[in-house]
Formats: C-alpha cells, structure tokens, sequence
C-alpha cells in the first residue's frame, strides 16, 4: 500500500479552491496567469498558496523574481511565503539543473509533494500546470478532486484546437471548468468566440498582448501595474468563482 | 522532519485499513523504507510512534517493523545497473538532502556511471510502503 | 524480448540526418520551424519527411493546412506525401480527439511508430519535438542515434531558461547539437547572445516577430513567403548542417 | 499489412539473439501477441514466413509458435479492471484499427466503463513479444 495516496486528501482538506491553470498548449501564458492571479487574489485578502507543476520548465520563480529561498520543515514542508504567496515549486529540489523526468518520475514526484506539503488554511490554491495533458494533468484530476480548471487559449488556430482537445477531455469526465480566458489578443486576431461555440463553457474575456509584460517579469510591482494585470483583475473581479 | 508527514500517511493508511478488513486491533505494521528516502528507522520509528498517540485505541499494542531495501539504477539507455551507495558518495549533502524529499530528483544529480545518461529507473529502493499489516 | 527495438535503427538507416527542433518550452516556435524548414528543404529539392512527435497538441498539420489524409499499408506504414514531405503525424491515429497518454503510453507509441514507419530514403527527416524534456525527448536520445538538435528559444527570460537547461543536459551526454535559433525577436527584446555565453554553441541568427505568420498558418504558400521563412530560409542556407 | 513490418521486426531480434547466443540453428521460436494489437495470427505467421524465406540459413527449421493474450485494462482514478473484448464492441472500425497500429491510441477511444476516465492501464495483452528462443 501507497500510504501518500491516502493522505493527500488531508492535506489538502482546509483549501477552499483549487484552480488549475491550463490550456493544453505551451507558450500561451499560463505560469504568468497563474502568477499574476495568485497575486491579485492576495492583495483582495485572501490567502493564496501558488503551486508550479511544470517541472520540466518551472517558470513561477522567474516571474515572481525569487530565487536562493528555502522551506521550513516542520512535520512536513512548510511553502514559504513569497509577498504573501504560500509558494511551493520543484526549483527548490533541482535548483537551476535540468529536470529530465519521465511521466511515470513526474507523477511519483507530484504525490510525493502533495504528500509531505502542509499548506494550512487556504482559499485558494492556484496550480501552474505544465503543457499537455499527460501525468501532471492526469495525477491532478485523480489526486486533487477539488480542482477546478481555468482554461486558457491565445487566438492562434495552434492553441484553440488544442485547448478543445483538453477542454473535451475534462468535459467527458464532467470536471468543473470555471471557463476559458483568451491571452494575448492582438488587433487582428480573429475571434475565438465562436470556435469554442458548442463547447458550453463560459467565455471569461480576453487579454491583449502587452508589450511591458516581457519586461516585468520578476518584478511582481511592475508586473500588477501592467495592463496585463489590471485586465487579469477584471476578468477575476467578475469571476464569482476567482474571487475572495 | 518531513518524516513526520510520512509517518502520518502510514498510520492514516493503516487505520483505513484495518476499517476495510474490520479489524478491532492491529498487531503488527511491516513497513518498507526505499534507501533511496535515506531516513533514518529510528527517526522514522518516533514520529510513527508521536502520530499513534493520540489514536491510541487501534494501534496501542501494534508492533512496528521498518526495513530498509537498497536503491538500486537501472539505465534504461546502455542497461546498466548501479547502486545508490556509489551514487551517493558523488553528491553533496544538499543534493542528497532534495533527493531525500523527492526521490526523483536523482534524475537531476544522478548520472549512469557508464554511459552518462539521466534516463534510468529506480528499480528498487524508492518511497515508504506498507507491506503488511497483521490485526485480529 | 521487445522486437521493435532491435528494428528501429534499420527503419532509420536510409535517413541520412534527423534533426530534432527542440526547446524545452512550450509556444516557441518548434512547430512553425519544423515545418516551415521541411517545406524549404524540400524546394531545395532534397528528400524530407516531417514527424510529429507532440503527441498531446500536434501542430503541423494545422501549419500545412492538411486533415482527412491517410497512410499507405505496405510492409508497414508508409508516410503520405503532403507537398512533397513524407509526412507523419499521431493526427491519423488519434484524429481530432484528445489523445491523455502518460508518459510511459508516449513512449510506446513513439517506439510502436518508429517501429512500423518506413520512410525510405531519405536527406532529412525533421522532428517536430513536444515541449518537455521527458520521455519524447528521452527516447529521441534513446532510439534516434543520429539525431541533431536543433535549438529554439523567444528572447523571454522563460524560455531562455528552459532550453539554457535543455542544452545543458544534451552536452552532458555529448549529443550534438547544430545550434540555437532566437524566435520572436521584437525591437525591444534584449539580446539573448550573452546569456547563452559559456554554452559554446553556435549562435544560428533570430527571427522576428512577424505579424503575418499566424494568418498563414494553414496555407503552405503563404506560409513560404512571409518574412518568417524567409529569415529562416537565410539561416539554413548558412548552416552547413541544414541545407541538402 | 503493417504485420510485416512486426514480423521482420521478430525476425530481425530472433537472429541477433541466435547470434548473441552463438546458436546454429533457431529450432523454436515462441512469440505473444497482444490482444489488443488486433493481429490475426495466420497473416501474422504467413508475415513471418515470407521474412524469413530470404534468409533461410539459422531459420530454415524454426518452428513458430504464436500465442495470443487477452488484453485488460485497468482504470487508474477508480481501480476498475475491464477486458478489451467488452471495450471493443463500443468502438468504430476506424477506431479499433487505429488502436491496430498504435495501441496506446486506446486512450483516444475507450473510456473506463465505470467512471469515464481515460487514465488507464494496459495490465495485459499489450503489442507484440518475443517470448523463448530455442535452438542448438
Ligand atoms: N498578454 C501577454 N502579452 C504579452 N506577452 C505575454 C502575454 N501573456 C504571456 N506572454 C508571454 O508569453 C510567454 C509565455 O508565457 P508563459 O506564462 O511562460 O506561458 P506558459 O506557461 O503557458 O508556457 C512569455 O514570454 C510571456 O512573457
Ligand atoms: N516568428 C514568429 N512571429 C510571430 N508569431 C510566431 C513566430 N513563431 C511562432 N509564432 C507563433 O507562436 C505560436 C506558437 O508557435 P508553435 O510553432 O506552435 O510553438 P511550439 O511548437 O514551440 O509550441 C503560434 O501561434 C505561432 O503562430
Ligand atoms: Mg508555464
Ligand atoms: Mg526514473
Ligand atoms: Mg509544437
Ligand atoms: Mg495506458
Ligand atoms: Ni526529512
Ligand atoms: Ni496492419
Ligand atoms: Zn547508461
Ligand atoms: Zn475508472
């Protein structure tokens, strides 16, 4: 018997939400979402806890601007706090060295942490999924039966057929979808309004390409300033399930 | 001490069990510990013993047996097979110390001697099981 | 005894370079680069086949504006040619339905189809890589002897880190690796040439951000005369390792 | 007829191992096949055969045995075990045929019975294998 498997659900039992931020493709902005929603939740009050399951190309460090930071030990692994954050990465155990795990490593990897990680009481834990929907996704539909997926898309024909593709699968499974959030909208796009018709999930809005956001990573203060952020806010303000 | 987080699992695990097999008593918790952790028994065996405490009744009498099994490599690109024992004396207190919370962080310190290559199994040694429980 | 294995060099031998357009990160490129390359290569009139190893969002028969086409049955499977590529993709497998492999069911479908596809003779065979450096990476490494690496980054701190960390692991088993392709350059991105200083691996060129690119996704002649290819056009004519 | 491809797959490790092995002569060659590769064993052995005819030398005597193996799932969110035999009724030509070339395109397609998900393990019946080489 795997005892991990059965804790799990204790030590995730005093959050209230678990969202998950996904999208199927990579590059659509889904660590800087996570981010940047993790940090406006906190400045609305609430108490926040950031989780970066891309162990492959763990990015919530670099935009948070952290890096030489530690945990507690104390009957488990106590997230530190990050401007408030309850932040819990794998860059804690690989540093900067590459992580060349297999699925199989990288599902033994994600029950190990929820295992052995006490994030006390939270409202909202946000999960920065990696691209696909392979282990990571798969362990955290079995083992975080909370989650509720915010699904994210840029309007490129690339990245919304994938987004279907994830989007079909969690429907088939009848998983909670808070509703899809349209990154990096540029004047041309075209609309990606009606190609997810017949999906049935909500269309939460859209957020431009902001030429500033490169340069605010790892700066979380320039970061909530940028229009990026205040969008992002918006959309969460008018979310009833993303805010506080 | 994440032990202490491990030991709670085990004995949350036990319990759950020991209501599936209707058991009033458990007599007996064997458990495998994969080298690969590197915790020590003892350690391992108070924290057990400070997480039964308080749910003293099922588990009062409950003999606790740890044992430890080697880590052993395998290469999945040349089959090479090593041991976490040679493994180790390469590494530094700190990679062994994230190995120790993750054991699939070796796949980030850890090398196949022969061919150099981080794509290997952990064949046997790895995470904290129970292997059986004994209870009337 | 597992047979595919041992078959597999031989479906390979008449290939006489496989690059792998790889970068760790998600949303970089690979896929446009992959595929606008197989397409230059092949007016170079040199003999390409294109296979997609991104199993959970393959692309690049969404940038050829290719569905609804079949494999020959003939001693195996026989890539169909698409604009002269013999071209291969899980699309025909898996159609437009989510495909959710963990990472063990990737790796055996990449043997299974490594195993059963007969490319023929060949100049290039060039590998559209998923994101990650898990098991489609890992078995590349394992079951392609011959493959080449082909770099990708964007300017953004992101993703430089990631195939910073991808390229550090493919030197440390001595793999070849052609060199680095900057994408998505903009006028204010910052020069990313330093930052691979101490990598000593050649520096190929940067492409930029090209505003046409996304609405030529799907149409192979436009597609070729945007200034995305033809930057990358230039580059692979000066690269030795990339042109016939 | 991708089941030539297999075969000359077979046939290829068959000699290396006689090699490996220094046989002379392969006098049995025992192969499994799984269920859920969708093989009919007499194009299968006829596949063979036709490989082999061009290089009869080690082979010319090799009985061939071929045995098929049931295939059964088993779900990983929900534990439930499922034969393929049950799934298959639910699926399209097109589909089975597909899993035919690629069996882990069985996630595309099947679902487990019990609790719709596709996170599940091929537990038997998968691909095709060599099981025991016998020779002199
Ligand atoms: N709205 C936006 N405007 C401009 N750039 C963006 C925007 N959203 C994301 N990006 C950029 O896109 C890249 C990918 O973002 P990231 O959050 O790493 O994506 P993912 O986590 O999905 O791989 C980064 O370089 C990031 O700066
Ligand atoms: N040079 C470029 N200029 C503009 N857009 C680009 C450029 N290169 C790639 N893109 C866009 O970036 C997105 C991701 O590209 P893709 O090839 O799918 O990346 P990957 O395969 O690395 O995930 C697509 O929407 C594509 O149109
Ligand atoms: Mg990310
Ligand atoms: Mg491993
Ligand atoms: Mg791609
Ligand atoms: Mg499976
Ligand atoms: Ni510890
Ligand atoms: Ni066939
Ligand atoms: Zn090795
Ligand atoms: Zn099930």
């Amino acid at each position: 018997m795997d005892p991990r498997l059965e804790i799990i659900d204790q030590r995730l039992k005093r959050i209230k939400r678990v969202i998950a931020v996904s999208g199927g493709k990579g590059g659509i902005g889904k660590s800087l979402v996570a981010t940047t929603l993790a940090l406006i939740l906190r400045r609305l009050n609430t108490r926040v806890g950031l989780l970066d399951l891309d162990f492959s190309g763990p990015s919530t460090d670099l935009i948070l601007g952290v890096s030489g930071i530690h945990f507690l030990e104390e009957k488990g692994i106590i997230p530190p706090e990050i401007y408030g954050l309850r932040y819990m990465s794998v860059i804690y155990f690989a540093q900067d060295n590459p992580a060349p795990l297999r699925g199989i490593d990288i599902s033994n990897a994600i029950i190990e942490l929820l295992a052995i990680t006490r994030w006390g009481d939270l409202d909202f834990l946000i999960v920065d999924m990696p691209p696909g929907i392979g282990d990571a996704t798969l362990d955290t539909i079995r083992l975080i039966k909370k989650a509720e997926f915010l699904a994210l898309t840029t309007p490129s024909k690339v990245a919304v057929e994938t987004v279907k593709k994830m989007i079909k699968m969690l429907k088939g499974l009848g998983l909670p979808i808070i509703g899809l959030i349209e990154n990096m909208r540029r004047p041309k796009s075209p609309s990606i309004r009606e190609q997810i018709n017949g999906f049935a999930i909500p269309y939460l809005g859209s957020i431009d390409f902001d030429e500033d956001l490169e340069s605010s990573i790892g700066d979380k203060e320039r970061l909530l300033k940028t229009t990026f952020a205040r969008k992002l806010e918006e959309i969460a303000l008018r979310t009833p399930q993303l805010n506080g | 001490m994440h032990e202490w987080a491990l030991a709670e699992a085990v004995v949350s695990t036990a319990l759950k069990a020991a209501g599936k097999e209707k058991l009033q008593e458990i007599t007996k918790i064997k458990i495998k510990m994969g080298e690969l952790q590197q915790i020590d028994p003892e350690i391992f065996e108070s924290a057990l013993k400070e997480v039964i405490l308080p749910r003293k009744e099922v588990l009062k009498n409950a003999e606790i047996e740890i044992e430890t099994e080697k880590a052993v490599f395998q290469c999945r690109a040349c089959g090479h097979r090593w041991k976490f024992e040679e493994a180790r004396k390469l590494l530094s207190e700190e990679e062994s110390e994230s190995i120790h919370f993750i054991p699939e962080i070796s796949h980030c310190y850890i090398r196949c001697p022969k061919c150099k290559s981080p794509d290997f199994k952990v064949v046997e040694g790895r995470g904290v099981w129970i292997d059986s429980i004994e209870g009337e």
